[in-house]
């Protein structure tokens, strides 16, 4: 992916050595198993590992706002299902009408940002205002948001959303990159700008390093943390969307093992549960890892439960020689 | 909900949600621990997969060798799981402890690779051909009305709350998980302890293993899905064990799985539409979790 | 002193003149930085050595490798005349060696007991004795004369107070080297006294002490005999007879510095803080009456837990208030809250660093910045001007004369007086009139003690209120213009000019506290 | 891997109308093609029948095959990205068992914009990009099993039925219980009193068993999943509800052995062995350019007691003693 490194952006840090670990085992990786198969440096799997990382870096993306301020998002995947549904039934329930393609796929676009960012809210308050675990709050609105998404669609998935958003979501491109991609980018960009440049971002490592000293030094601590899980599940609901585009329809199990994976790959990536520390780049780096990992093992013909086995040794063993160099 | 509804304090169905519980409960004191000492162990669901296959695997093996010693095939069975829960935790103790990475990525690893295992062993087909005595003297059978399973929860819970306040394994776990530097340069052996909570842990979920698997008479790999290692979590974090370590209490731990069995069971009892049964549950996970929270604050306050 | 406390057999007086503990050539590196280079140490039984440098200079991490922590990079380590290799904290315990470290060796969640006796747990039968650990931790409390609760939790205690449990700790076993890590840097007068009674009593006994302090008061009256580290180098050990103040310093900084405390001119003005009948903190603080004004240091002195702190913790919105009046400039406060407070020009400088203080892992930069985020020049609609941070706080760094003064490093990676210095300075980074310290000088050297005065007395000259609460009574006295003395919640003397000496604090201490003690009995 | 299953009766659904055909395979592919498949999962023994049917039949025509499994229903962004990778390795055929039926939509088009034609095996799905289907009418299926619960109702019996269909929001639980119902529910003996969703876990569903029992203690009937089925023998057992019976919606080794010890009444199937290697054989035919039919259904059997020993059941499951094997290479 063509992200611009943090290194760049940021105020002249350098680079410490011991992070650029993590992307060498990635190109280690690809190189091995392109050794193997050449087809997994074919123009074509490269786009589509970068498709691919793009929705994964999205989630992981979201699960790395929380993650750093000393949060985690549980609710993750259903919140995406719960918006694939929501935003695929306010759209087809318009694509009838006499509105234009336009304005049904920006009503589309707004309703999955809404029903994010409702989720965010009350995730975000309840941590926020009420100080109760993340785990918690979290595993509560997992299942509130798995209900809804099942009870809005029937259990079905949703249909009839018109062209022009595949069109602009899943199909499209710019300079020969698939518009998830691009939206990614954009969006890696815009987070990275706020994580790096706004008050919210600085104020988002501040209260996940040390809370009490964001109290005692004014900061708007449970402002801030409901802003946190507000662009979490925003974050999580363009993710959704662009998979909406992808399948075609409001799916109400698209979430499944979203949040689990999301936090493996931000955690891989070097971001901490102690909270503090993550950003755009560990997010980058952690969800590259594990596409380039699946689909390597998937294009050299490793069978499924051997791959399960395989990913598991090696996200370990990755993370190993991370954090030992860091050391 | 018990108002409601009668059928509720029928002696089955106490049954049926102290049996739940107990499964629950075990994997939940075992996660507790592996919380109290700073880790996470999201292994155990996959624990007690390959233990109930283990289990199974083992009992049809030894059935065939030893045809008509039940006990013999069933203590063979019972070492085997016991032993894969012990292994899993052994070796999620020692990658955390000797290359210091997060029992988080740890046990996302070791649950990928176990589960892999189970379903290569099996490939996903139950696996039947146990002795007919684990199903109805074990997994079925109760004394007192009261499940066998309650019975071993029981028993691993007064156990650990003994561990927790009255030995040196309890009062470290809580060390550790407090605070690691201070535990070793009061000459903790932290490391080594860390791995006994792992240890324990997936010894626990291998408990739970062959509880399930004598229930259900055969070795499953669909015992391992993520709901058993989230609700262990959700059990130990509802229970008052904090995820950043060092506090809990296994007792609490047991309760508020028993507490979610009940949930559950209320709402299928109540008849809720399966489809609006997670919205009910979250909301009262939340609310639950929110009073007690605040009312825990006033009582600082005072 | 009680005896039953320092039960190890004395030492021969043959055996008193060999050094128990030699070190030779220790270098200790941390990923580039050279903590130790080449230093020899040696201790002998019954003495007091202590240890002096300035913040950074290594004497922790000395400390750390004696306590079997740290393994030195080179260099060897006799203990009794044997060699010591792979000294791990278990095998330092078992060998005699009993220490109380600067950064706690608590854990938070266990209460007090417990963590006297974490790793020394008494067992009957594998199962933990607490009635006998019970027994024995009261008689240890009593003894040391602390005023601890047994059964609370560490992590709700004052670092006061856990630091007598530390120093508790640290005397559980019988110690044959016992190494004190600035084992008062928040105690007060009476609890010191009652430390160094203890610490007279084990040298009689042979035990061989290692003492870190920055308190010049304390090493003149402690003891036998002084090193002296400078950036991480062995600078000279000397016999503290006849050794000066001035010398030491010296010594230890490589450069002269007229006296520990500046003259500050003190110019009351207006009233900047007001409190009348002032309750708060769960009744901490009680029917308080107090005025700071502008161009002087108000002082407030303590004993442990008499509520100096909560009094301006209340002040800046932390602690609930629960009757009385509170104006700031004359104007009334509803419910102060830190943002307020600091928009009207208030800040507060919490005792505790690492819990209140500093966000540790993030870098200088931010730490300093933190309490000034609002204000125009660092951020504008909430985006931040990275340039103009920038700018405002290498200034603040170096008018704080902070070292290393790089922005970018994290603040983990600081000495504890560097780390002070860049939570202090947050004061030079947006319009203030309002200074409220507390223990601003924990653990810093004398050098950079003597930079904090600086900065509070160029803070005064600007026109300040400045409220300063310390329990290093010295402090107090020479800097303040007026100081309250607090007990029990309670301001119990107002003392100016003339009156404000050390007898007369002490007095208002201890008359009080007799008062008290009458009253309870 | 040369049991003689052919000719098969199946229903040809192509042209709308189902015509009855027998199904001949070819004998040999022209060419070792690289044919990619994707399941949902292969947990358990439904699937894994159906990998038996796909790689048997792989052997016998002799063509490249490999199987990619998504490890569960909740996991559809991972099959779309083993379908991308399947285009990426450049196989020129693929066959799904789609874990959404809409949700794979996408994918298709790309496929076909490659020109590699996609066979979907088991869960049904229309599509005009499709170019060839094999999977039972989950309707049939449905009413199949339905008419088997009718079958067995003594004349004036009253039916009082629990359905247990399987996850909600996977559509196909929902589809069969919807038309379970509708059929069922045409003889006005038979009542559904409820109908639980939850996982195809045996776990979870003996967890559901058990309260319905609790909250219906009229209920005589259970109609659900395999693993509800394997679930409720056991809770009948305990509660001492033998009057209750069970019906599974669908097939598997546990079904089998289930119906052989008299637990179960019966159970539907749709011969997953012979939709894998149908599936296999409609791929050769497209890639080798040869006629092939556009939508091929099994006719849902109802398996009970009588035509058990009838049967040849290496047509619905894969031999106990066959280990499922992922790939195979000529
Ligand atoms: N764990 C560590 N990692 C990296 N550097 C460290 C570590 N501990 C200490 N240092 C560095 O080693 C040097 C010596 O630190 P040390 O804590 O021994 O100083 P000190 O003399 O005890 O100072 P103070 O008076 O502030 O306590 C300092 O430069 C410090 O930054
Ligand atoms: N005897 C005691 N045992 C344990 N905790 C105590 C005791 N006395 C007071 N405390 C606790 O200590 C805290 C107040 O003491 P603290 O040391 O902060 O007061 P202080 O006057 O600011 O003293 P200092 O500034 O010297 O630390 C409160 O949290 C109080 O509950
Ligand atoms: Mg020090
Ligand atoms: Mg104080």
């Amino acid at each position: 992916m063509t992200m611009p490194a943090p290194s760049r952006l940021s105020d002249r840090v350098h680079v410490p050595v011991h992070q650029l670990i993590l992307p060498l085992a990635v190109v280690v990786l690809f190189a091995g198993f392109a050794v193997r198969d050449p087809r997994v440096m074919s123009a074509g799997n490269l786009v589509n590992i970068l498709q691919q990382s793009s929705f994964l870096f999205l989630f992981a993306l979201a699960q790395t706002i929380v993650i750093i301020a000393r949060g985690f998002d549980l609710s993750l995947g259903p919140t995406a299902s719960m918006v694939s549904v929501g935003a695929a039934l306010a759209m087809a329930g318009l694509a009838g009408g006499p509105y234009p393609e336009l304005v049904i796929v920006a009503v589309g676009l707004v309703a999955g940002a809404a029903f994010g960012a409702l989720v965010g809210a009350f995730n975000g308050a309840i941590v926020g205002y009420a100080r109760v675990t993340p785990f918690v709050v979290t595993l509560g609105s997992f299942n509130i948001a798995t209900g809804i998404a099942t009870t809005l669609s029937g259990g079905h998935p949703v249909q009839g959303m018109p062209e022009l958003f595949f069109g602009l979501f899943n199909t499209g491109s710019i300079l020969g990159l698939p518009a998830p991609v691009v939206v990614a980018i954009l969006l890696g960009l815009l987070v990275h700008y706020l994580l790096r440049r706004t008050v919210l971002g600085r104020g988002l490592y501040l209260v996940g390093t040390n809370m009490r000293a964001a109290e005692v030094a004014g900061l708007r601590v449970r402002l801030i943390l409901t802003s946190a899980y507000v662009l979490s599940s925003v974050l999580t609901a363009f993710g959704a969307l662009l998979l909406t585009a992808r399948t075609g329809s409001g799916e109400p199990t698209l979430g499944g093992t979203l949040s689990l994976q999301s936090a493996a790959a931000a955690i891989v990536g070097g971001a901490s549960f102690a909270g503090g520390s993550g950003g755009v780049g560990t997010a980058l780096v952690g969800s590259i890892f594990i596409i380039v990992l699946s689909n390597g093992m998937n294009i050299v013909q490793i069978s499924g439960y051997v791959q399960m086995i395989i990913l598991g040794v090696i996200v370990v063993a990755g993370v190993v020689v991370d954090r030992l160099r860091a050391q | 909900m018990c108002v409601a509804d009668p059928r509720f304090f029928g002696l089955p169905n106490i049954t049926n949600i102290l049996r739940n519980a107990s499964a629950l409960a075990i994997v939940a004191c075992g996660q507790a621990l592996v919380l109290i000492v700073g880790g996470f162990d999201l292994s155990v669901g996959a624990t007690v997969a390959l233990a109930s296959e283990i289990a199974a695997v083992t009992m049809r093996w030894a059935a065939g060798i030893f045809p008509g010693q039940d006990v013999l095939v069933i203590a063979l069975g019972v070492v085997a799981a016991l032993g894969t829960g012990l292994l899993i935790g052994l070796v999620n103790g020692i990658c955390v402890t000797v290359f210091r990475v997060s029992g988080f990525i740890v046990t996302l690893g070791s649950m990928s690779v176990t589960l892999g295992i189970a379903l290569i062993i099996t490939n996903g087909i139950p696996v039947y051909g146990l002795p007919q005595s684990f199903i109805t003297e074990f997994g079925r059978a109760r004394w007192l009305g009261v499940p066998g399973a309650a019975y071993v929860a029981i028993a691993v819970v007064l156990l650990l709350a003994f561990v927790q306040r009255r030995t040196l394994l309890g009062r470290y776990f809580y060390a550790i998980g407090g605070n690691v530097e201070a535990a070793v340069v009061s000459g903790v052996p932290t490391k080594r302890y860390q791995t006994v909570a792992y240890m324990i842990s997936g010894l626990l979920a291998s408990v739970t293993g062959l509880l399930l698997t004598a229930l259900v008479g055969s070795g499953q790999a669909s015992f391992g899905g993520d709901l058993m290692m989230l609700q262990s979590i959700a059990a130990a974090v509802i229970g008052g064990v904090s995820l950043h370590g060092g506090v809990g209490r296994v007792g609490m731990v047991a309760l508020s799985a028993l507490f979610l069995s009940v949930l559950s069971n209320s709402l299928n009892l109540l008849r809720v539409d399966s489809r609006i049964q997670p919205i009910f549950l979250g909301l009262i996970l939340i609310c639950a979790v929110s009073l007690d929270e605040i009312g825990r604050r006033r009582t600082v306050r005072e | 002193m009680s005896e039953a406390l320092v039960n190890t057999p004395r030492l021969d007086p043959e055996g008193a003149r060999e050094p128990i503990l030699v070190l030779r050539g220790i270098t200790k590196r941390f990923q580039g930085v050279t903590a130790l280079r080449q230093v020899d140490f040696d201790l002998r039984a019954g003495e007091v050595h202590v240890l002096f440098g300035e913040n950074g200079a290594g004497k922790s991490t000395l400390i750390n490798i004696i306590a079997g922590t740290f393994a030195p990079d080179e260099g060897a380590h006799h203990l009794s005349g044997s060699e010591m290799r792979q000294l791990t904290p278990k095998r330092a315990r078992l060998e005699g060696i009993s220490a109380v470290f600067q950064e706690f060796s608590l854990a938070p969640n266990l209460n007090v007991l417990e963590n006297i006796f974490l790793g020394r747990e008494i067992r009957r039968g594998g199962i933990l004795d607490r009635p006998a650990m019970r027994r024995r931790a009261c008689d240890l409390i009593t003894d040391l004369g602390f005023d601890i609760d047994p059964d609370r939790a560490v992590g709700t205690l004052s670092r006061a107070h856990q630091q007598m449990v530390e120093i508790a700790k640290a005397l559980l076993a019988e110690p044959r080297i016992l190494i004190l890590d600035e084992p008062t840097a928040s105690l007060t007068e009476r609890e010191a006294a009652r430390l160094f009674d203890l610490v007279a009593a084990l040298k009689r006994r042979g035990v061989g002490i290692i003492y870190v302090s920055h308190r010049m008061r304390e090493i003149k009256a402690l003891a036998d005999r002084i090193t002296v580290l400078r950036d991480g180098q062995h600078v000279r050990t000397l016999d503290a007879s006849g050794v000066s103040e001035a010398d030491l310093i010296e010594l230890m900084t490589g450069r002269k510095i007229d006296g520990l405390f500046p003259s500050i001119s003190h110019k009351p003005s207006a009233v900047a803080v007001e409190l009348r009948g002032f309750c708060a903190a769960g009744g901490l603080v009680r029917e308080v009456d107090l005025v700071a004004r502008r161009g002087e240091i108000t002082g407030i002195a303590g004993l442990v837990g008499c509520g100096k702190s909560e009094l301006v913790r209340a002040i800046y919105g932390l602690e609930p208030i629960e009757g009385g009046e509170i104006r700031i400039s004359d104007e009334l406060q509803q419910t102060p809250s830190a943002r307020r407070g600091l928009q009207q020009g208030i800040i507060y400088f919490p005792a505790n660093r690492a819990t209140e203080g500093l966000a540790l892992p993030r870098p200088v930069r931010e730490n300093v910045s933190m309490t000034s985020l609002d204000i125009a020049s660092i951020a504008r609609w909430g985006l931040l001007d990275m340039r103009g941070e920038r700018s405002l706080v290498r200034n603040a760094v170096e008018r704080m004369k902070l070292r290393p003064p790089g922005l970018e490093r994290p603040a983990s990676k600081l000495s504890g007086g560097n780390r002070q210095k860049v939570m202090l300075a947050r004061g030079l980074m947006r319009e203030l009139s309002i200074f409220l310290f507390d223990e601003p000088t924990v653990g810093i050297d004398v050098g950079a003690k003597r930079e904090v005065y600086d900065f509070i007395g160029q803070l005064l000259e600007q026109g300040a209120a400045v409220i300063l609460v310390s329990s290093e009574l010295p402090e107090v006295l020479a800097l303040s213009n007026r100081l309250y003395v607090m007990h029990h919640g309670r301001i119990v003397r107002e003392l100016q000019g003339e009156e404000k000496t050390e007898q007369n604090v002490l007095a208002a201490f201890f008359s009080q506290q007799r008062a008290h003690d009458g009253e309870a009995a | 891997g040369d049991t003689k299953w052919y000719p098969f009766k199946m229903n040809d659904a192509s042209s709308g109308d189902l015509k009855i055909v027998d199904y001949m395979p070819v004998d040999k592919s022209e060419k070792p093609h690289n044919i990619c498949v994707l399941f949902p999962h292969m947990k358990d023994s439904f699937w894994v029948a159906v990998a038996y049917g796909i790689a048997e039949q792989s052997k016998v025509l002799g063509v490249n095959m490999t199987i990619y499994e998504a490890g569960g229903y909740d996991n559809l962004p991972k099959q779309l990205s083993q379908f991308d990778d399947c285009i990426a390795s450049g196989s020129n055929a693929i066959v799904i068992g789609a874990i959404s039926t809409v949700g794979v939509a996408k994918q298709l088009q790309a496929a076909k914009a490659k020109g590699i034609p996609v066979i979907a095996v088991t869960n049904s799905f229309i599509s005009p990009d499709l170019a060839a289907g094999v999977f039972v009418d989950l309707k049939s299926m449905a009413s199949a099993s339905a008419n088997a619960l009718l079958a067995g109702l003594k004349p004036g019996e009253a039916a009082n039925v629990v359905t247990f269909p399987g996850p909600a929001g996977s559509g196909w639980a929902e589809t069969m219980n919807k038309d379970f119902e509708t059929v069922a529910g045409q003889n006005s003996n038979v009542k559904t009193l409820a109908s639980k969703f939850g996982d195809t876990g045996v776990a979870v569903q003996l967890q559901l068993v058990q309260d319905a029992l609790q909250a219906y203690p009229s209920m005589n009937y259970i109609w659900g999943t395999a693993p509800t089925a394997e679930a409720a023998i056991g809770a009948l057992t305990e509660a001492g509800r033998s009057d209750v019976k069970i019906i599974s919606s669908y097939e598997n080794q546990a079904m089998l052995d289930a119906l052989k010890r008299g637990d179960i009444r019966a159970f539907t199937t749709q011969y997953p062995v012979i939709e894998g290697r149908v599936a296999i054989d409609e791929a050769v035919r497209i890639l080798d350019k040869k006629p092939f039919l556009r939508l091929v259904q099994p006719i849902p059997g109802v398996i009970d007691k009588a035509s058990m020993d009838k049967m040849d059941m290496s047509t619905v499951l894969a031999p106990a003693s066959w280990s499922p094997v992922y790939t195979v290479k000529q």
